[in-house]
Protein backbone atom coordinates (compact mmCIF):
# COMPACT_ATOMS: atom_id res chain seq x y z
CA UNK A 1 0.00 0.00 0.00
CA UNK A 2 2.46 2.52 0.98
CA UNK A 3 5.95 2.64 -0.71
CA UNK A 4 7.73 4.38 2.45
CA UNK A 5 10.71 1.46 3.93
CA UNK A 6 10.83 1.78 7.46
CA UNK A 7 7.13 2.48 8.49
CA UNK A 8 5.95 1.09 11.34
CA UNK A 9 1.99 0.65 9.42
CA UNK A 10 1.21 -3.09 10.38
CA UNK A 11 -2.34 -4.68 9.46
CA UNK A 12 -4.07 -6.22 12.21
CA UNK A 13 -6.65 -8.81 11.24
CA UNK A 14 -9.35 -10.30 13.55
CA UNK A 15 -11.36 -13.27 13.46
CA UNK A 16 -14.43 -15.07 14.67
CA UNK A 17 -15.30 -13.55 18.23
CA UNK A 18 -12.82 -11.21 18.33
CA UNK A 19 -13.67 -10.19 15.24
CA UNK A 20 -17.20 -9.32 16.29
CA UNK A 21 -16.01 -7.96 19.47
CA UNK A 22 -13.83 -5.40 17.61
CA UNK A 23 -16.46 -4.43 15.11
CA UNK A 24 -13.71 -4.73 12.30
CA UNK A 25 -12.27 -7.74 9.91
CA UNK A 26 -8.88 -5.52 9.20
CA UNK A 27 -7.16 -2.63 9.55
CA UNK A 28 -3.76 -0.59 9.17
CA UNK A 29 -1.95 0.61 12.73
CA UNK A 30 0.84 2.22 13.28
CA UNK A 31 2.63 0.07 16.30
CA UNK A 32 3.80 2.53 18.76
CA UNK A 33 7.86 1.80 19.18
CA UNK A 34 7.47 0.48 22.69
CA UNK A 35 5.91 -1.82 21.14
CA UNK A 36 7.67 -5.39 21.02
CA UNK A 37 5.90 -8.25 21.33
CA UNK A 38 2.13 -9.85 20.91
CA UNK A 39 1.65 -9.43 24.46
CA UNK A 40 2.25 -5.61 24.23
CA UNK A 41 0.45 -4.88 21.42
CA UNK A 42 -2.69 -6.89 22.73
CA UNK A 43 -2.19 -4.60 25.46
CA UNK A 44 -2.13 -1.57 23.73
CA UNK A 45 -4.82 -2.44 21.86
CA UNK A 46 -7.42 -3.17 24.88
CA UNK A 47 -6.62 1.06 25.70
CA UNK A 48 -7.98 1.93 22.50
CA UNK A 49 -11.50 1.76 23.32
CA UNK A 50 -14.42 0.11 24.53
CA UNK A 51 -14.74 -2.84 21.77
CA UNK A 52 -11.11 -3.65 21.91
CA UNK A 53 -10.67 -3.74 25.92
CA UNK A 54 -14.21 -6.03 25.33
CA UNK A 55 -12.39 -8.35 22.70
CA UNK A 56 -9.05 -8.28 24.29
CA UNK A 57 -10.50 -8.82 28.11
CA UNK A 58 -8.39 -12.13 28.65
CA UNK A 59 -5.46 -11.56 25.89
CA UNK A 60 -4.40 -15.47 27.40
CA UNK A 61 -7.23 -16.74 25.78
CA UNK A 62 -6.14 -15.43 22.36
CA UNK A 63 -4.54 -17.12 20.02
CA UNK A 64 -2.03 -14.90 17.44
CA UNK A 65 -0.27 -15.30 14.09
CA UNK A 66 2.61 -13.39 12.36
CA UNK A 67 2.76 -12.96 9.14
CA UNK A 68 0.49 -16.15 8.79
CA UNK A 69 2.32 -18.38 11.40
CA UNK A 70 1.26 -19.24 14.63
CA UNK A 71 3.59 -16.80 17.23
CA UNK A 72 3.18 -17.27 21.45
CA UNK A 73 2.27 -14.35 23.38
CA UNK A 74 6.12 -13.85 23.69
CA UNK A 75 6.94 -13.92 20.23
CA UNK A 76 8.82 -10.46 19.09
CA UNK A 77 6.93 -8.82 16.69
CA UNK A 78 9.71 -7.81 14.40
CA UNK A 79 9.01 -7.12 10.50
CA UNK A 80 6.12 -8.74 10.69
CA UNK A 81 3.42 -7.14 8.59
CA UNK A 82 0.14 -8.75 9.03
CA UNK A 83 -0.09 -9.85 13.03
CA UNK A 84 -3.58 -11.52 13.45
CA UNK A 85 -5.83 -12.13 16.40
CA UNK A 86 -8.03 -15.32 17.12
CA UNK A 87 -9.73 -17.59 19.77
CA UNK A 88 -8.35 -21.26 19.57
CA UNK A 89 -9.19 -23.04 16.21
CA UNK A 90 -12.31 -25.38 16.17
CA UNK A 91 -12.01 -26.21 12.81
CA UNK A 92 -12.32 -29.96 11.32
CA UNK B 1 -1.04 -34.27 -2.70
CA UNK B 2 -2.93 -31.65 -2.20
CA UNK B 3 -4.80 -29.27 0.18
CA UNK B 4 -8.07 -27.63 -1.23
CA UNK B 5 -10.66 -25.17 1.25
CA UNK B 6 -14.03 -24.69 -0.65
CA UNK B 7 -17.33 -24.12 0.01
CA UNK B 8 -18.75 -26.77 -2.62
CA UNK B 9 -19.45 -30.10 -0.56
CA UNK B 10 -17.13 -33.30 -2.17
CA UNK B 11 -17.00 -37.23 -3.30
CA UNK B 12 -14.87 -39.52 -1.50
CA UNK B 13 -15.36 -41.84 -4.19
CA UNK B 14 -14.48 -39.17 -6.53
CA UNK B 15 -11.53 -37.98 -4.56
CA UNK B 16 -10.00 -41.48 -3.48
CA UNK B 17 -10.16 -41.87 -7.75
CA UNK B 18 -8.86 -38.71 -8.39
CA UNK B 19 -5.99 -39.07 -6.04
CA UNK B 20 -4.90 -43.01 -6.63
CA UNK B 21 -6.32 -43.80 -9.82
CA UNK B 22 -5.04 -46.60 -11.26
CA UNK B 23 -1.80 -47.00 -9.12
CA UNK B 24 -0.85 -50.13 -8.35
CA UNK B 25 1.63 -48.87 -5.72
CA UNK B 26 -1.03 -48.31 -3.03
CA UNK B 27 -2.32 -51.25 -1.06
CA UNK B 28 -4.40 -48.98 1.75
CA UNK B 29 -6.54 -45.87 1.54
CA UNK B 30 -7.95 -44.42 4.41
CA UNK B 31 -10.12 -41.64 4.34
CA UNK B 32 -11.65 -39.75 7.03
CA UNK B 33 -15.16 -37.77 6.73
CA UNK B 34 -16.59 -34.81 9.20
CA UNK B 35 -19.75 -34.24 9.40
CA UNK B 36 -22.40 -31.34 10.73
CA UNK B 37 -24.04 -33.03 14.03
CA UNK B 38 -27.79 -31.90 15.04
CA UNK B 39 -26.96 -30.80 18.19
CA UNK B 40 -24.70 -29.28 20.75
CA UNK B 41 -24.47 -29.46 24.20
CA UNK B 42 -28.54 -30.98 23.86
CA UNK B 43 -29.30 -28.09 22.09
CA UNK B 44 -30.31 -28.44 18.24
CA UNK B 45 -28.72 -27.00 15.48
CA UNK B 46 -30.09 -25.15 11.98
CA UNK B 47 -26.71 -24.70 10.31
CA UNK B 48 -23.17 -23.88 11.46
CA UNK B 49 -20.36 -21.53 9.74
CA UNK B 50 -17.30 -21.91 9.38
CA UNK B 51 -14.82 -19.39 9.40
CA UNK B 52 -10.96 -19.22 8.49
CA UNK B 53 -8.21 -16.84 7.33
CA UNK B 54 -7.62 -17.17 3.57
CA UNK B 55 -3.86 -18.03 2.74
CA UNK B 56 -2.89 -19.06 6.31
CA UNK B 57 -5.25 -21.70 6.18
CA UNK B 58 -3.87 -23.37 3.09
CA UNK B 59 -0.63 -22.73 3.83
CA UNK B 60 -1.35 -24.59 7.79
CA UNK B 61 -2.92 -27.30 6.02
CA UNK B 62 0.38 -27.72 3.39
CA UNK B 63 2.54 -27.49 6.36
CA UNK B 64 0.61 -30.48 8.21
CA UNK B 65 0.07 -32.42 5.04
CA UNK B 66 3.90 -32.35 4.12
CA UNK B 67 4.44 -33.13 7.59
CA UNK B 68 2.37 -36.15 8.00
CA UNK B 69 4.24 -37.28 4.61
CA UNK B 70 7.57 -36.95 6.13
CA UNK B 71 6.68 -39.04 9.12
CA UNK B 72 5.20 -41.88 7.36
CA UNK B 73 5.72 -42.99 3.59
CA UNK B 74 2.92 -42.48 1.95
CA UNK B 75 1.78 -42.60 -1.86
CA UNK B 76 -0.68 -39.76 -1.93
CA UNK B 77 -2.49 -37.37 0.75
CA UNK B 78 -5.15 -34.71 0.30
CA UNK B 79 -7.03 -32.50 2.96
CA UNK B 80 -10.40 -30.94 2.02
CA UNK B 81 -11.92 -28.47 4.19
CA UNK B 82 -15.20 -26.15 3.36
CA UNK B 83 -15.79 -22.97 4.59
CA UNK B 84 -19.28 -20.62 4.94
CA UNK B 85 -23.12 -22.47 5.81
CA UNK B 86 -23.22 -25.52 6.35
CA UNK B 87 -26.04 -27.95 8.14
CA UNK B 88 -27.21 -31.01 10.00
CA UNK B 89 -25.35 -34.06 8.20
CA UNK B 90 -23.39 -31.81 5.53
CA UNK B 91 -19.65 -32.54 5.31
CA UNK B 92 -17.16 -30.16 6.47
CA UNK B 93 -13.66 -32.16 6.32
CA UNK B 94 -12.50 -34.79 4.21
CA UNK B 95 -8.39 -36.09 4.93
CA UNK B 96 -7.51 -39.06 2.14
CA UNK B 97 -4.21 -41.33 3.37
CA UNK B 98 -2.87 -43.92 1.05
CA UNK B 99 0.07 -46.00 1.44
CA UNK B 100 1.74 -49.60 0.46
CA UNK B 101 0.79 -50.54 4.21
CA UNK B 102 -2.38 -50.16 6.26
CA UNK B 103 -0.73 -49.26 9.15
CA UNK B 104 1.23 -45.82 7.79
CA UNK B 105 -2.24 -44.85 6.30
CA UNK B 106 -4.25 -45.20 9.75
CA UNK B 107 -1.75 -43.58 11.63
CA UNK B 108 -0.80 -40.52 8.88
CA UNK B 109 -5.03 -39.66 8.60
CA UNK B 110 -5.24 -39.60 12.71
CA UNK B 111 -2.17 -37.33 12.71
CA UNK B 112 -3.86 -35.35 9.95
CA UNK B 113 -7.06 -34.83 11.62
CA UNK B 114 -5.43 -34.28 15.26
CA UNK B 115 -3.02 -31.41 14.05
CA UNK B 116 -5.65 -29.56 11.53
CA UNK B 117 -8.37 -29.47 14.71
CA UNK B 118 -5.49 -28.02 16.37
CA UNK B 119 -3.72 -25.58 14.16
CA UNK B 120 -5.64 -24.44 10.78
CA UNK B 121 -7.28 -21.65 11.15
CA UNK B 122 -11.13 -21.93 11.04
CA UNK B 123 -13.69 -21.55 13.61
CA UNK B 124 -17.22 -22.80 13.84
CA UNK B 125 -20.13 -20.43 14.99
CA UNK B 126 -23.37 -22.76 15.76
CA UNK B 127 -26.87 -21.34 14.84
CA UNK B 128 -29.65 -23.28 17.12
CA UNK B 129 -32.84 -23.29 15.86
CA UNK B 130 -34.03 -21.15 18.74
CA UNK B 131 -32.45 -18.25 17.05
CA UNK B 132 -28.85 -17.92 19.31
CA UNK B 133 -25.89 -18.57 18.11
CA UNK B 134 -22.06 -18.76 19.81
CA UNK B 135 -19.07 -19.69 18.69
CA UNK B 136 -17.65 -23.41 19.31
CA UNK B 137 -15.28 -23.93 22.30
CA UNK B 138 -11.60 -25.34 21.49
CA UNK B 139 -11.84 -28.62 23.27
CA UNK B 140 -8.85 -29.52 25.70
CA UNK B 141 -9.24 -33.18 24.23
CA UNK B 142 -8.04 -31.86 21.08
CA UNK B 143 -5.09 -30.40 22.59
CA UNK B 144 -4.19 -33.50 24.47
CA UNK B 145 -4.66 -35.43 21.02
CA UNK B 146 -1.78 -33.55 20.14
CA UNK B 147 0.63 -34.79 22.32
CA UNK B 148 1.21 -38.50 21.51
CA UNK B 149 2.62 -37.39 17.90
CA UNK B 150 5.14 -35.08 19.98
CA UNK B 151 7.60 -37.45 19.42
CA UNK B 152 10.14 -35.15 17.48
CA UNK B 153 10.04 -31.90 18.23
CA UNK B 154 8.01 -29.44 15.80
CA UNK B 155 7.67 -26.02 15.24
CA UNK B 156 3.82 -25.51 16.33
CA UNK B 157 3.03 -23.19 18.29
CA UNK B 158 1.66 -24.69 21.85
CA UNK C 1 -24.00 -52.59 10.61
CA UNK C 2 -23.90 -55.47 8.04
CA UNK C 3 -21.31 -57.55 6.26
CA UNK C 4 -21.32 -58.62 3.26
CA UNK C 5 -18.82 -61.07 0.69
CA UNK C 6 -19.45 -60.44 -2.98
CA UNK C 7 -17.30 -61.05 -6.08
CA UNK C 8 -18.90 -57.06 -7.28
CA UNK C 9 -17.07 -53.78 -6.73
CA UNK C 10 -18.18 -51.43 -4.26
CA UNK C 11 -18.32 -47.70 -4.46
CA UNK C 12 -17.43 -45.62 -1.09
CA UNK C 13 -19.17 -42.62 -1.49
CA UNK C 14 -22.63 -45.32 -2.07
CA UNK C 15 -21.64 -47.32 0.96
CA UNK C 16 -21.04 -44.23 3.01
CA UNK C 17 -24.61 -42.89 2.21
CA UNK C 18 -26.39 -45.98 2.80
CA UNK C 19 -24.79 -46.69 6.32
CA UNK C 20 -24.93 -42.76 7.48
CA UNK C 21 -27.55 -41.62 5.17
CA UNK C 22 -28.96 -38.03 6.67
CA UNK C 23 -27.98 -39.17 10.04
CA UNK C 24 -27.41 -35.84 12.79
CA UNK C 25 -25.98 -38.13 15.21
CA UNK C 26 -23.06 -39.24 12.81
CA UNK C 27 -20.08 -36.38 13.11
CA UNK C 28 -16.93 -38.91 11.75
CA UNK C 29 -17.00 -41.14 9.18
CA UNK C 30 -14.01 -43.68 9.05
CA UNK C 31 -12.91 -45.98 5.79
CA UNK C 32 -10.48 -48.11 4.98
CA UNK C 33 -10.03 -49.79 1.52
CA UNK C 34 -7.61 -52.24 0.84
CA UNK C 35 -6.51 -52.60 -2.80
CA UNK C 36 -4.58 -55.03 -4.88
CA UNK C 37 -1.10 -54.15 -5.28
CA UNK C 38 1.08 -54.49 -8.79
CA UNK C 39 3.55 -56.74 -7.08
CA UNK C 40 4.81 -58.92 -4.33
CA UNK C 41 8.10 -59.73 -3.48
CA UNK C 42 9.40 -57.42 -6.68
CA UNK C 43 7.21 -60.02 -9.02
CA UNK C 44 4.57 -58.06 -11.23
CA UNK C 45 1.42 -59.80 -10.52
CA UNK C 46 -1.05 -60.33 -13.31
CA UNK C 47 -4.12 -61.19 -11.20
CA UNK C 48 -5.29 -62.19 -7.35
CA UNK C 49 -7.60 -64.53 -6.65
CA UNK C 50 -9.54 -65.03 -3.38
CA UNK C 51 -10.74 -68.19 -1.86
CA UNK C 52 -12.85 -68.03 1.49
CA UNK C 53 -15.18 -70.40 3.76
CA UNK C 54 -18.85 -69.27 3.08
CA UNK C 55 -20.39 -69.65 5.88
CA UNK C 56 -17.61 -69.40 8.36
CA UNK C 57 -16.32 -66.26 6.51
CA UNK C 58 -19.90 -64.40 7.44
CA UNK C 59 -19.55 -65.65 10.90
CA UNK C 60 -16.44 -64.81 11.63
CA UNK C 61 -16.56 -61.18 10.30
CA UNK C 62 -20.14 -60.73 11.97
CA UNK C 63 -18.14 -61.64 15.35
CA UNK C 64 -15.66 -58.75 14.91
CA UNK C 65 -17.84 -56.76 13.64
CA UNK C 66 -20.17 -57.22 16.92
CA UNK C 67 -16.87 -57.08 19.19
CA UNK C 68 -15.78 -53.63 17.35
CA UNK C 69 -19.07 -52.45 18.49
CA UNK C 70 -19.24 -53.64 21.99
CA UNK C 71 -15.97 -51.80 22.61
CA UNK C 72 -16.83 -48.13 21.02
CA UNK C 73 -19.65 -46.44 20.53
CA UNK C 74 -20.49 -46.55 16.65
CA UNK C 75 -23.35 -45.07 15.42
CA UNK C 76 -23.06 -47.62 12.31
CA UNK C 77 -20.21 -50.39 10.87
CA UNK C 78 -19.84 -52.13 7.52
CA UNK C 79 -17.77 -54.78 6.41
CA UNK C 80 -17.53 -55.69 2.62
CA UNK C 81 -15.06 -58.16 1.37
CA UNK C 82 -14.73 -59.34 -2.22
CA UNK C 83 -14.47 -62.78 -3.43
CA UNK C 84 -12.59 -64.73 -6.88
CA UNK C 85 -10.54 -62.89 -9.37
CA UNK C 86 -9.34 -59.37 -8.92
CA UNK C 87 -6.08 -57.19 -10.82
CA UNK C 88 -4.03 -54.34 -9.85
CA UNK C 89 -5.40 -51.26 -8.07
CA UNK C 90 -9.17 -53.40 -7.99
CA UNK C 91 -10.62 -53.32 -4.46
CA UNK C 92 -10.38 -55.60 -1.89
CA UNK C 93 -12.04 -54.83 1.54
CA UNK C 94 -14.26 -52.27 2.81
CA UNK C 95 -14.08 -50.82 6.31
CA UNK C 96 -16.42 -47.86 6.91
CA UNK C 97 -17.01 -46.93 10.86
CA UNK C 98 -19.26 -43.98 11.96
CA UNK C 99 -19.29 -42.42 15.13
CA UNK C 100 -20.07 -39.26 17.17
CA UNK C 101 -16.10 -38.07 17.66
CA UNK C 102 -13.23 -39.26 15.29
CA UNK C 103 -10.80 -41.39 18.07
CA UNK C 104 -13.65 -44.26 18.63
CA UNK C 105 -14.49 -44.10 14.62
CA UNK C 106 -10.37 -44.47 13.63
CA UNK C 107 -9.81 -47.06 16.52
CA UNK C 108 -12.55 -49.06 15.15
CA UNK C 109 -11.63 -48.85 11.54
CA UNK C 110 -8.12 -50.06 12.50
CA UNK C 111 -9.39 -52.68 14.77
CA UNK C 112 -11.83 -54.36 12.07
CA UNK C 113 -9.08 -54.72 9.75
CA UNK C 114 -6.14 -56.10 12.13
CA UNK C 115 -8.94 -58.93 13.30
CA UNK C 116 -10.48 -59.28 9.90
CA UNK C 117 -6.63 -60.10 8.21
CA UNK C 118 -6.16 -62.82 11.00
CA UNK C 119 -9.44 -64.32 11.78
CA UNK C 120 -11.30 -64.18 8.79
CA UNK C 121 -11.37 -67.48 6.55
CA UNK C 122 -10.15 -65.57 3.42
CA UNK C 123 -6.77 -66.56 1.27
CA UNK C 124 -5.29 -65.05 -1.32
CA UNK C 125 -3.19 -66.65 -4.44
CA UNK C 126 -0.90 -64.20 -6.79
CA UNK C 127 -0.52 -65.40 -10.13
CA UNK C 128 2.52 -63.72 -11.91
CA UNK C 129 2.72 -62.17 -15.06
CA UNK C 130 5.70 -65.46 -16.20
CA UNK C 131 2.90 -67.69 -15.20
CA UNK C 132 3.61 -68.54 -11.86
CA UNK C 133 1.75 -68.49 -8.95
CA UNK C 134 1.16 -68.75 -5.03
CA UNK C 135 -0.77 -68.81 -2.15
CA UNK C 136 0.02 -65.46 0.00
CA UNK C 137 2.22 -66.48 3.21
CA UNK C 138 0.39 -65.22 6.31
CA UNK C 139 2.12 -62.12 7.83
CA UNK C 140 3.75 -62.37 11.22
CA UNK C 141 3.27 -58.21 11.52
CA UNK C 142 -0.63 -59.19 10.96
CA UNK C 143 -0.56 -61.35 13.97
CA UNK C 144 1.13 -58.49 16.29
CA UNK C 145 -1.21 -56.16 14.76
CA UNK C 146 -4.05 -57.74 16.82
CA UNK C 147 -2.05 -57.96 19.99
CA UNK C 148 -2.15 -54.22 21.25
CA UNK C 149 -6.36 -54.80 21.28
CA UNK C 150 -5.58 -57.66 23.25
CA UNK C 151 -6.21 -55.59 26.78
CA UNK C 152 -9.01 -57.88 27.54
CA UNK C 153 -9.45 -61.51 26.82
CA UNK C 154 -11.16 -62.82 23.41
CA UNK C 155 -12.01 -66.15 22.36
CA UNK C 156 -10.14 -65.41 19.47
CA UNK C 157 -7.74 -68.58 18.56
CA UNK C 158 -4.18 -68.05 18.64
CA UNK D 1 -27.35 -86.29 4.56
CA UNK D 2 -27.87 -89.16 6.69
CA UNK D 3 -30.91 -89.58 9.25
CA UNK D 4 -29.02 -92.04 11.36
CA UNK D 5 -27.71 -91.13 15.02
CA UNK D 6 -24.93 -91.59 16.88
CA UNK D 7 -23.04 -91.50 13.92
CA UNK D 8 -19.36 -91.00 13.33
CA UNK D 9 -19.61 -89.48 9.73
CA UNK D 10 -18.09 -86.19 9.90
CA UNK D 11 -17.69 -83.30 6.84
CA UNK D 12 -14.27 -82.76 6.42
CA UNK D 13 -12.95 -79.61 4.27
CA UNK D 14 -10.09 -78.01 2.90
CA UNK D 15 -9.24 -74.16 1.63
CA UNK D 16 -6.21 -72.73 -0.40
CA UNK D 17 -3.18 -75.33 -0.38
CA UNK D 18 -4.26 -77.73 1.90
CA UNK D 19 -7.76 -78.24 -0.59
CA UNK D 20 -4.85 -78.19 -3.32
CA UNK D 21 -2.67 -81.08 -1.56
CA UNK D 22 -5.17 -83.02 -0.84
CA UNK D 23 -7.16 -83.16 -4.41
CA UNK D 24 -10.17 -82.34 -2.84
CA UNK D 25 -12.27 -79.32 -1.66
CA UNK D 26 -14.83 -81.42 0.76
CA UNK D 27 -15.55 -85.49 1.80
CA UNK D 28 -17.35 -87.27 4.09
CA UNK D 29 -15.11 -89.66 6.75
CA UNK D 30 -16.28 -92.06 9.31
CA UNK D 31 -13.98 -91.02 12.02
CA UNK D 32 -11.98 -93.89 14.27
CA UNK D 33 -13.36 -93.84 17.76
CA UNK D 34 -10.16 -93.54 19.25
CA UNK D 35 -9.91 -89.54 17.04
CA UNK D 36 -10.55 -87.46 19.69
CA UNK D 37 -8.66 -84.15 18.86
CA UNK D 38 -8.07 -81.40 15.95
CA UNK D 39 -4.27 -83.13 15.84
CA UNK D 40 -5.34 -86.71 16.00
CA UNK D 41 -7.52 -86.45 13.50
CA UNK D 42 -4.43 -84.33 11.25
CA UNK D 43 -2.28 -87.67 12.02
CA UNK D 44 -4.86 -89.84 11.00
CA UNK D 45 -5.46 -88.13 7.50
CA UNK D 46 -2.00 -87.90 6.64
CA UNK D 47 -1.65 -92.02 6.89
CA UNK D 48 -4.50 -92.23 4.31
CA UNK D 49 -2.25 -91.26 1.20
CA UNK D 50 0.76 -89.84 -0.28
CA UNK D 51 -2.08 -86.85 -1.02
CA UNK D 52 -2.81 -86.17 2.05
CA UNK D 53 0.83 -86.92 3.61
CA UNK D 54 1.82 -83.76 1.67
CA UNK D 55 -0.80 -81.54 2.39
CA UNK D 56 -0.36 -82.56 6.48
CA UNK D 57 3.40 -82.77 6.56
CA UNK D 58 3.27 -79.88 8.55
CA UNK D 59 0.43 -80.28 10.69
CA UNK D 60 1.95 -76.97 13.05
CA UNK D 61 1.05 -74.86 10.08
CA UNK D 62 -2.38 -75.37 9.37
CA UNK D 63 -4.98 -74.29 11.03
CA UNK D 64 -9.01 -75.74 11.93
CA UNK D 65 -12.48 -75.16 12.35
CA UNK D 66 -15.00 -77.02 14.16
CA UNK D 67 -18.39 -76.26 12.94
CA UNK D 68 -17.14 -73.04 11.41
CA UNK D 69 -15.31 -71.69 14.45
CA UNK D 70 -11.68 -71.70 14.73
CA UNK D 71 -9.99 -74.22 17.07
CA UNK D 72 -6.96 -75.23 18.23
CA UNK D 73 -4.61 -78.28 17.64
CA UNK D 74 -5.63 -79.66 20.92
CA UNK D 75 -9.34 -78.87 21.04
CA UNK D 76 -11.67 -82.23 21.52
CA UNK D 77 -13.56 -82.49 18.56
CA UNK D 78 -16.67 -83.43 20.21
CA UNK D 79 -19.60 -83.56 18.72
CA UNK D 80 -18.59 -81.16 15.49
CA UNK D 81 -20.08 -82.23 12.21
CA UNK D 82 -17.85 -80.04 9.70
CA UNK D 83 -13.84 -79.86 10.54
CA UNK D 84 -12.00 -78.00 7.79
CA UNK D 85 -8.34 -77.68 7.76
CA UNK D 86 -6.59 -74.27 5.79
CA UNK D 87 -3.20 -72.45 6.11
CA UNK D 88 -3.31 -69.24 7.71
CA UNK D 89 -5.63 -66.71 6.80
CA UNK D 90 -4.56 -64.05 4.55
CA UNK D 91 -7.38 -61.85 3.35
CA UNK D 92 -8.12 -58.19 4.09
Amino acid sequence: MTSGQNTNTITLRYFAWVREKVGLAEEEVCLPADVATVAQLMNWLKARGETYEAAFAKPEIIRAALDQTHARADAPIGSAREIAFFPPVTGG
Amino acid sequence: MGVRVQSEDFDVSAEISGLTGARTDVGAVVTFTGTVRGSAGGAPISSMTLEHYPGMTEAELARVEAEANARWPLSASLIIHRIGELHPSDNIVLVITASAHRHAAFEAAEFLMDYLKSQAPFWKKEERTDGTSNWVDARETDTAALQRWQKSPTKAAE
